[in-house]
């Protein structure tokens, strides 16, 4: 669907020239810089709500593209499209960084002008991420994503950002210099950048499975999974608020969405044949961080690890799909499984993001991010105490919070690939709410613990805005979730058939695991959906 | 119906919003008088549609609300159901539910003397109360009013929440909030297993929606799934849910968090932990009839763990000192009657006796509070005594709430407590004959210490301080009218309801047993009307054991203990390890704290440091930074910076070279 | 032996020797001397191979400019030749072994076996009328021109580069700079002169008061 | 008649001289810029030789941008010689090890 007006190119350059105009605007008129900030947010988030408006949800082709030449000698296009998969995620993009704007309103007091800007050519990096259907464009937006974080964390993050930005750098891009490889070698053999290309592409076992493993090299690093997960917390303890919200709201989210646009199609039957490998990476994720979740001393890295906890829920929805073909010979459940996951990164940004906006609240007054220094906040502070209590509830997947949605599904999905693999991916049940919430009694609740905490304000009109607003999607996404499936499902359904299409060569037919191909899931039911 | 029904989901729920969100500007009166409201429509209405089932012969209501999601071709839904098991339940709830608003208003008047002066959370907690246990009340309309698996999920989840919040109340209380994390984790691992039962279902059925489950489920009868070697699918989906069962309806393993629960107000205990939310496992059971009756297996798991609960824990009570402490494992032990019932298939036994005990032990703990109240938070029975010169109405009710916990005949306790062991009697499952022995002396154990805990209250010495004794006095009227309403509810619901619940087909298609399974068919036969059945209960062995419980609580505890103030202490301490263990619970508490609590916490550690600092971290990431560090200060030690090392270098370099090219 | 044999012995015998010298004297003075008779029996073998140009240039450029500067900074600088001679005997036996297995290896390449005369039999001498000047300039700037060319810019960049390393502007110095003189001015550059009190009996605030008073 | 190979091996012992040099004087930069001033002669000569025997110019074309190279070598040598020692006080090599990693 060709269209018109270039809405994504507006989404992507919009907050980046609204950045580089903060910038120059420099931090003479801070009240001006912020409002000026602010608004670019807003209008970006008004634009990509035409993408949700104008989406049409009953096909699976990109939508809204764009296609301009950009480097011919290459074939290199500015390619532009999204489906029922980015779409979402430009959304909670933009949506997200406003509040991010807002936390850092009167916070920030170093160079407020460049820190604002760096979240606004931020936001028009992640959204180009999404959008980009031309792998070279894709990697030039993915790599030019670091270098905004780079800088908020390095220059307004804690006593040890050098280490945690050093090492947040250092990891994605030992992840991504093979995924660069990877699409060069798909360049190759496609005569073209266009993801779609590749998508289409035939490929060999062997290649196959180099690619992915390519891939999940700097998708796996970007979600993050578990033995390369060690960058985050890190990141998030050393970040500022608004920086350790994007990190977890949206960055690790375009790992997750790689993995949909990249490995699962160009490489479906190495991803068939190694799905065992990230399965047990995410339930070791679920599992093992759990545990490490439930030790951690300081908010913002017990946050963090429950991310990386989260997070495996995604992957294990995503690459389930082989399993439940296996186990059961049909694909039902398979699309629950992937739109599991989907629903489970939008709904961690919201709730990670939420939960990073309330550590900055408390750090903002007391400059402690340690649980041993609070205790009873609730006294002092019982709006925070409420906002706090129902984070934490969506983080532990409380039915009617959106954290519930993507982890049931998930579970639902999983049991139908083996008993053992929702087993312990339920464990999260009893792990999420013991660390979330031993965490909210200890910060929470009890007597005051000391005069600083006595000396707590409760919330200004700012940051009930941030986390009212934040609350109101994790409700409203938790109590209907339809909306938000019914705008990935065809798209979901488009890719497990994709997926279940052998693309090794005739030479290599033999070794298609799987002999027949999967029979297409019954269809949405759109015409009884009154939705 | 539908919007009648509707209406009794939303009042409440309009209720708590009000209440929760508004309660400092609506004031107390405000706050309570529109939850008050709210739940009295929802009873209202509730009892209005038990009234059309019961005269007008309504019909089964099974509709959609709205569609939470579709996804893989199942449809997710929120919808009701409302059929003759789920009305019942309604009113129950919704009936308990309006006693106990009521009865807070009276409870919680100055409740701003349980909260340090200075804490904001204190102010409007009167409202925040309300708001509360409205939204509970929400939460478990939504519950048993759901038409499939996930809402079904939602209100369980949804009333454990409100437990949690409700326990936590009084937020500044240490024990509090280590009881509301404790019942909200057990629930948890309880709710591990619910959700896997549902995933089973989903995974078989491809439906949530019950009526589909249902009706297909024979279907699957002799399916095998291959798990734990080789089970049947029907005992594993059974199994599975049930294990949500044993958290929500405290069983054991899974009961530690009940008595912890006492943490919160009392007319929470009454309702969350005595009436409603805590009997959730036995309704989800009974709904799930269906399901239960084709495996035997988890027939008999979930009668041995209900037995099991049943005595063990009723012998813990009789240790206990603290007022709602004893009530609450008196809960535990009932529940573990319901539950035996529904492992034996008499569903209809186990749910009249969920509704006899609802209206019972809310009286009960009603009661309780009552006491606390007239004795300024003190929750201690060694410091009570003759409460029954003070506390006149409360003393009645209690009486009354004993009487028909302890099963006297006649009273609401009696006819659903018979049926039970009758009908576990009646049963031929594997472990019926440990339950039923289990049972019948659960009964001595049920009158020894509810007697013990009733005459060590109202009877015998005054215990207390003077300046307590010179304020006891009866509560005000919103605490003594709905004790009054319960012990009126506790003494007659049992002749009016026997009838139709167990011999006539009240429930119809609501609760399915297969003839194989039915143990209330004796008890149908020999059925002569309620008069009859009460005479036939005083020959029963029950009944003599329940009689010589009592009488012997009572020597103990009023006869001997006005000589002797410390034969409590005395028999305590003369048995020993017995007591030993029964104080010390089984060691259950002691158990989950070292080895689930402080395990888990040092598997984290363990994981921690060990497997993300030292050898992720450690050994690999810096490792791998160091290594190439000290590599390079290895080879920049070459470097000798003297220019003749780098001209020697050179020349044995092309001497190299040469000799190389020579040789070659 | 023809008299162009003998001269070959005579001049190879002397280079060799001298280049001996050359790497054992104690004193530079005394090594540059001796590296100068290197040059020379150098050119001459040159010339014996009918490089006559290349041979004179050797000793005009080398022997007259490039080793002359060395003899000119040997001498300039105040070298403490002792501890720079300190350690020679120690390094001889692994000098020599590195030079003797060289030079064996050397010789076993280029050894008669496969440069002799039967491979490459010598070219019967040149008559007078080759000139092999005009040769190698013709070669020089005809195919030659571009490296020529770089070459001069090579040699220029070296006399650049020597000039800036080695010159320093010394501050200790009285030279005037022409510029600041012409550029002075009228009132505060120029002298004044200022009359004062030739003795003062005693200089007291007072008195030095009623010196800056007085009317000049 | 001198063969080819005499003056070929005049030169590597020229050359091995040299390198000896180098070994033996270690210190003194003069004499190792020397030393090297004695192996291009060898080279040179290696040159010239075989340009003789094969009658080919181009052999003494290269001889004589050598000699350049080796000049402007020798003058920047000594340059950078005269400004170290002006500045350090000796031309000791022991001394001078700041390149050292």
């Amino acid at each position: 669907m060709e269209s018109g007006f270039p809405l994504l190119t507006l989404t992507i350059w919009l907050p980046i020239v609204g950045g580089i105009a903060v910038l120059a605007s420099g931090d003479g008129n801070r009240q001006f810089t912020k409002w000026m900030a602010l608004t670019f947010a807003v209008l970006t988030f008004v634009v990509s709500l035409g993408l949700w408006l104008g989406f049409d949800s009953s096909t699976a082709q990109m939508q809204f593209v764009e296609h301009v030449s950009w480097i011919p000698s290459f074939k290199v296009f500015y390619h532009l499209g999204v489906d029922g998969i980015s779409m979402p995620l430009i959304v909670l993009t933009t949506f997200v960084t406003i509040f991010v704007v807002v936390a850092g309103w009167d916070v920030i007091t170093y160079r407020p002008s460049q820190y604002l800007a760096a979240f606004l050519i931020m936001e028009g990096i992640m959204v180009g991420v999404f959008a980009a259907l031309d792998a070279l464009l894709f990697y030039v937006f993915w790599e030019a994503m670091l270098i905004p974080m780079f800088i908020i964390i390095g220059v307004w993050g804690g006593p040890n950002r050098v280490y945690a930005t050093i090492k947040f750098f250092l990891f994605t891009f030992f992840g991504s210099v093979f995924m660069l490889v990877a699409l060069i070698y798909l360049y190759f053999k496609a005569g073209s950048f266009s993801i779609l290309d590749f998508q289409a592409l035939e490929l060999g076992m062997n290649a196959q499975v180099l690619i992915f493993i390519a891939f999940l090299l700097a998708f796996a690093v970007k979600v993050p999974m578990f033995p390369v997960h060690t960058w985050l917390p890190d990141a998030h303890v050393e970040a500022p608020t608004g920086g350790s919200v994007i990190l977890a709201a949206i960055m690790l989210k375009i790992g997750g969405y790689g993995f949909l646009r990249f490995s699962l199609p160009i490489a479906p039957d190495a991803s068939a044949s190694l799905d065992w490998l990230i399965i047990a990476m995410s339930l070791i994720a679920v599992v093992y961080i759990g545990f490490v979740a439930l030790v951690q001393q300081d908010m913002k890295k017990l946050i963090a690890y429950s991310s990386i906890a989260h997070m495996g829920f995604v992957t294990l929805g995503f690459f389930i799909v082989f399993s439940i073909v296996r186990h059961s010979g049909v694909s039902t459940g398979s699309v629950m499984g992937i739109e599991g996951g989907m629903v489970q990164m939008i709904s961690h940004g919201f709730i990670s993001g939420a939960l990073f906006l309330c550590v900055g609240v408390l750090y903002d007054r007391v400059h402690s991010r340690k649980i041993a220094d609070y205790g009873g906040v609730i006294n002092t502070m019982p709006w925070f105490g409420a906002f706090l209590v129902f984070f934490a509830m969506s983080n532990a997947g409380l039915p009617g919070t959106s954290g519930f949605v993507g982890e049931f599904m998930v579970i639902l999905a999983a049991f139908r690939a083996d008993f053992w693999f929702a087993f312990l991916a339920a464990t999260t049940l009893v792990l999420a709410a013991a660390f979330t919430l031993w965490m909210v009694k200890r910060v929470v609740f009890g007597e005051v613990a000391n005069p600083q905490v006595a000396a707590l304000q409760d919330l200004n009109g700012r940051e009930v805005f941030n986390l009212g607003a934040l609350a109101a999607a994790v409700l409203l996404f938790g109590l209907w979730p339809a909306p938000l499936v019914n705008v990935m499902h065809t798209t979901v359904q488009n890719l497990v058939t994709q997926v279940g299409v052998c693309k090794l060569p005739a030479a290599e037919s033999a070794a298609c695991l799987r002999g027949k191909p999967i029979p297409v899931a019954s269809l949405a039911p759109s015409a009884d959906n009154p939705f | 119906m539908e919007k009648v029904y509707l209406t009794i989901v939303l009042a409440p729920l309009i209720g708590a919003i009000v209440a929760g969100f508004f309660g400092g500007r609506i004031g107390r009166r405000g706050a309570h008088s529109v939850s008050i409201l709210g739940v009295s429509v929802s009873a209202a209405l509730s009892l209005y549609t038990l009234s059309r089932f019961i005269w007008h012969d309504e019909g089964t209501f099974n509709g959609t609300l709205y569609t939470w999601m579709v996804s893989d071709g199942i449809r997710f839904q929120v919808g009701f159901l409302v059929d003759r098991l789920t009305v019942l339940m309604m009113a129950t709830v919704t009936f308990v539910s309006l006693m106990v608003h009521i009865y807070t208003i009276g409870y919680m008047a100055d409740d701003e003397h349980n909260w340090p002066h200075d804490s904001k959370v204190g102010t409007n907690s009167y409202q925040r109360f309300f708001s509360y246990i409205s939204l509970f009340t929400f939460a478990m309309l939504m519950l048993v009013m759901s038409n499939n698996f996930m809402q079904l999920f939602f209100g369980w989840e949804a009333v454990g929440l409100v437990s949690y919040l409700l326990i936590g109340f009084w937020s500044v209380r240490e024990s509090a909030i280590f009881a509301n994390l404790k019942a909200f984790l057990v629930n948890r691992v309880g709710d591990f297993g619910f959700i896997l039962g549902i995933a089973a279902v989903a995974m078989y059925f491809n439906s949530m929606d019950y009526k589909e489950v249902f009706a297909r489920a024979p279907e699957f009868a002799q399916t095998q799934v291959a798990v734990f070697g080789g089970v049947s699918l029907m005992t594993l989906i059974c199994v599975l849910l049930f294990i949500g069962a044993m958290g929500k309806s405290a069983q054991v393993p899974l009961h530690v968090w009940l008595p912890d629960s006492m943490e919160g107000p009392t007319p929470i205990s009454a309702l969350i932990h005595a009436a409603t939310m805590v009997t959730a496992g036995v309704f989800m059971v009974a709904r799930m009839s269906p399901l239960y009756e084709l495996s035997d297996t988890a027939l008999s798991f979930v009668m041995i763990v209900g037995a099991t609960t049943a005595l063990f824990t009723g012998l813990i009570g009789l240790v206990q000192s603290d007022i709602k402490r004893v009530v609450a494992y008196s809960t535990l032990s009932q529940l573990g009657y319901m539950v035996t019932a529904m492992g034996a298939s008499a569903y209809a036994a186990g749910i009249f006796h969920l509704m006899t005990h609802a209206f019972f032990k809310a009286l009960l703990f009603l009661a309780a509070g009552s006491v606390i109240l007239a004795m300024h938070h003190d929750q201690d029975i060694r410091n009570m005594g003759a409460l029954r010169k003070y506390l006149p109405i409360t003393w009645i009710t209690f009486l009354v709430g004993t009487l028909a916990l302890t099963g006297f005949p006649g009273l609401a306790g009696s006819f659903s407590k018979d049926a039970i062991i009758e009908a576990v009697e009646e049963s031929t499952l594997y472990g019926a004959h440990y339950a039923s022995v289990l049972l019948t002396i659960g009964v001595v154990v049920t009158a020894l210490y509810s007697f013990r805990l009733y005459f060590l209250v109202f009877h015998g010495k005054e215990r207390m301080n003077d300046h307590t004794r010179h304020h006891l006095h009866e509560s005000p009227w919103v605490v003594t009218v709905p004790l009054v309403a319960l012990a009126v509810l506790s003494a007659v619901s049992g002749w009016l309801a026997i009838e139709p619940l167990l011999i006539g087909d009240w429930f119809k298609d609501a609760i399915m047993v297969t003839p194989a399974h039915d143990t209330l068919m004796k008890i149908r036969e020999e059925f002569h009307g309620p008069l009859q059945y009460v005479i036939h209960g005083l020959h029963s062995e029950v009944f003599y054991l329940s009689m010589g419980g009592m009488v012997g609580a009572g020597l103990i505890w009023w006869f001997v203990h006005s000589f002797n103030p410390r034969i409590d202490e005395q028999i305590q301490k003369y048995s020993g390890p017995l007591t030993w263990v029964l104080v010390n619970k089984y060691g259950c508490d002691d158990f989950n704290q070292r080895v689930f609590g402080g395990g888990s916490q040092s598997v984290g550690r363990v994981f921690w440091k060990g497997g993300d600092e030292v050898l992720i971290d450690g050994a690999i990431v810096n490792g791998s930074a160091h290594s190439v560090g000290r590599l390079a200060g290895l080879t920049s030690r070459l470097q000798t910076g003297f220019l003749y090392h780098y001209a020697i270098a050179m020349i044995v370099g092309l001497v190299g070279l040469l000799t190389i090219f020579v040789a070659l | 032996m023809g008299f162009e044999k003998f001269l070959f012995y005579c001049f190879a015998a002397i280079a060799l020797a001298s280049a001996g010298m050359v790497i054992s004297r104690r004193n530079p003075v005394h090594a540059v001397l001796w590296m100068v008779v290197t040059f020379v029996s150098g050119a001459a073998l040159w010339i014996l191979l009918e490089a006559e140009f290349l041979g004179i240039v050797l000793i005009l450029v080398y022997v007259g400019a490039v080793m002359v500067l060395f003899l000119f900074v040997v001498m300039m600088l105040d070298v403490d030749i002792a501890t720079l001679r300190a350690c020679f005997i120690r390094y001889l036996p692994l000098g020599a072994a590195v030079a003797l297995l060289m030079l064996g290896e050397i010789v076993w390449i280029v050894g008669p076996a496969n440069f002799g005369l039967t491979h490459f039999p010598s070219p019967p001498a040149a008559g007078l009328d080759v000139n092999n000047t005009h040769d190698l300039g013709m070669s020089l700037y005809t195919t030659y021109v571009y490296p020529v060319e770089l070459a001069a810019v090579l040699l220029l960049v070296a006399i650049v580069a020597a000039i800036r390393l080695t010159m320093r502007r010394r501050t200790d110095t009285k030279t005037i700079d022409p510029a600041v003189q012409s550029r002075v001015k009228k009132g505060p550059d120029r002298i004044r002169i200022v009359k004062m009190a030739s003795v003062g009996p005693l200089e007291t605030p007072e008195t030095l008061a009623e010196a800056k008073d007085e009317p000049r | 008649m001198i063969a080819l190979s005499d003056y070929l091996i005049v030169a590597g012992i020229l050359f091995s001289i040299g390198v000896a040099g180098i070994f033996l004087n270690r210190k003194n930069v003069i004499v190792l810029l020397m030393c090297i001033e004695l192996m291009l002669l060898a080279v040179n000569t290696n040159f010239v030789a075989f340009s003789h025997f094969r009658h080919d110019i181009t052999g003494q074309v290269f001889v004589f941008f050598i000699l350049t190279v080796a000049a402007a070598e020798a003058a920047i040598g000594l340059a950078i010689l005269v400004v170290l020692f002006r500045n350090r006080r000796t031309i000791n090599v022991e001394d001078l090890d700041s390149l050292k990693g």
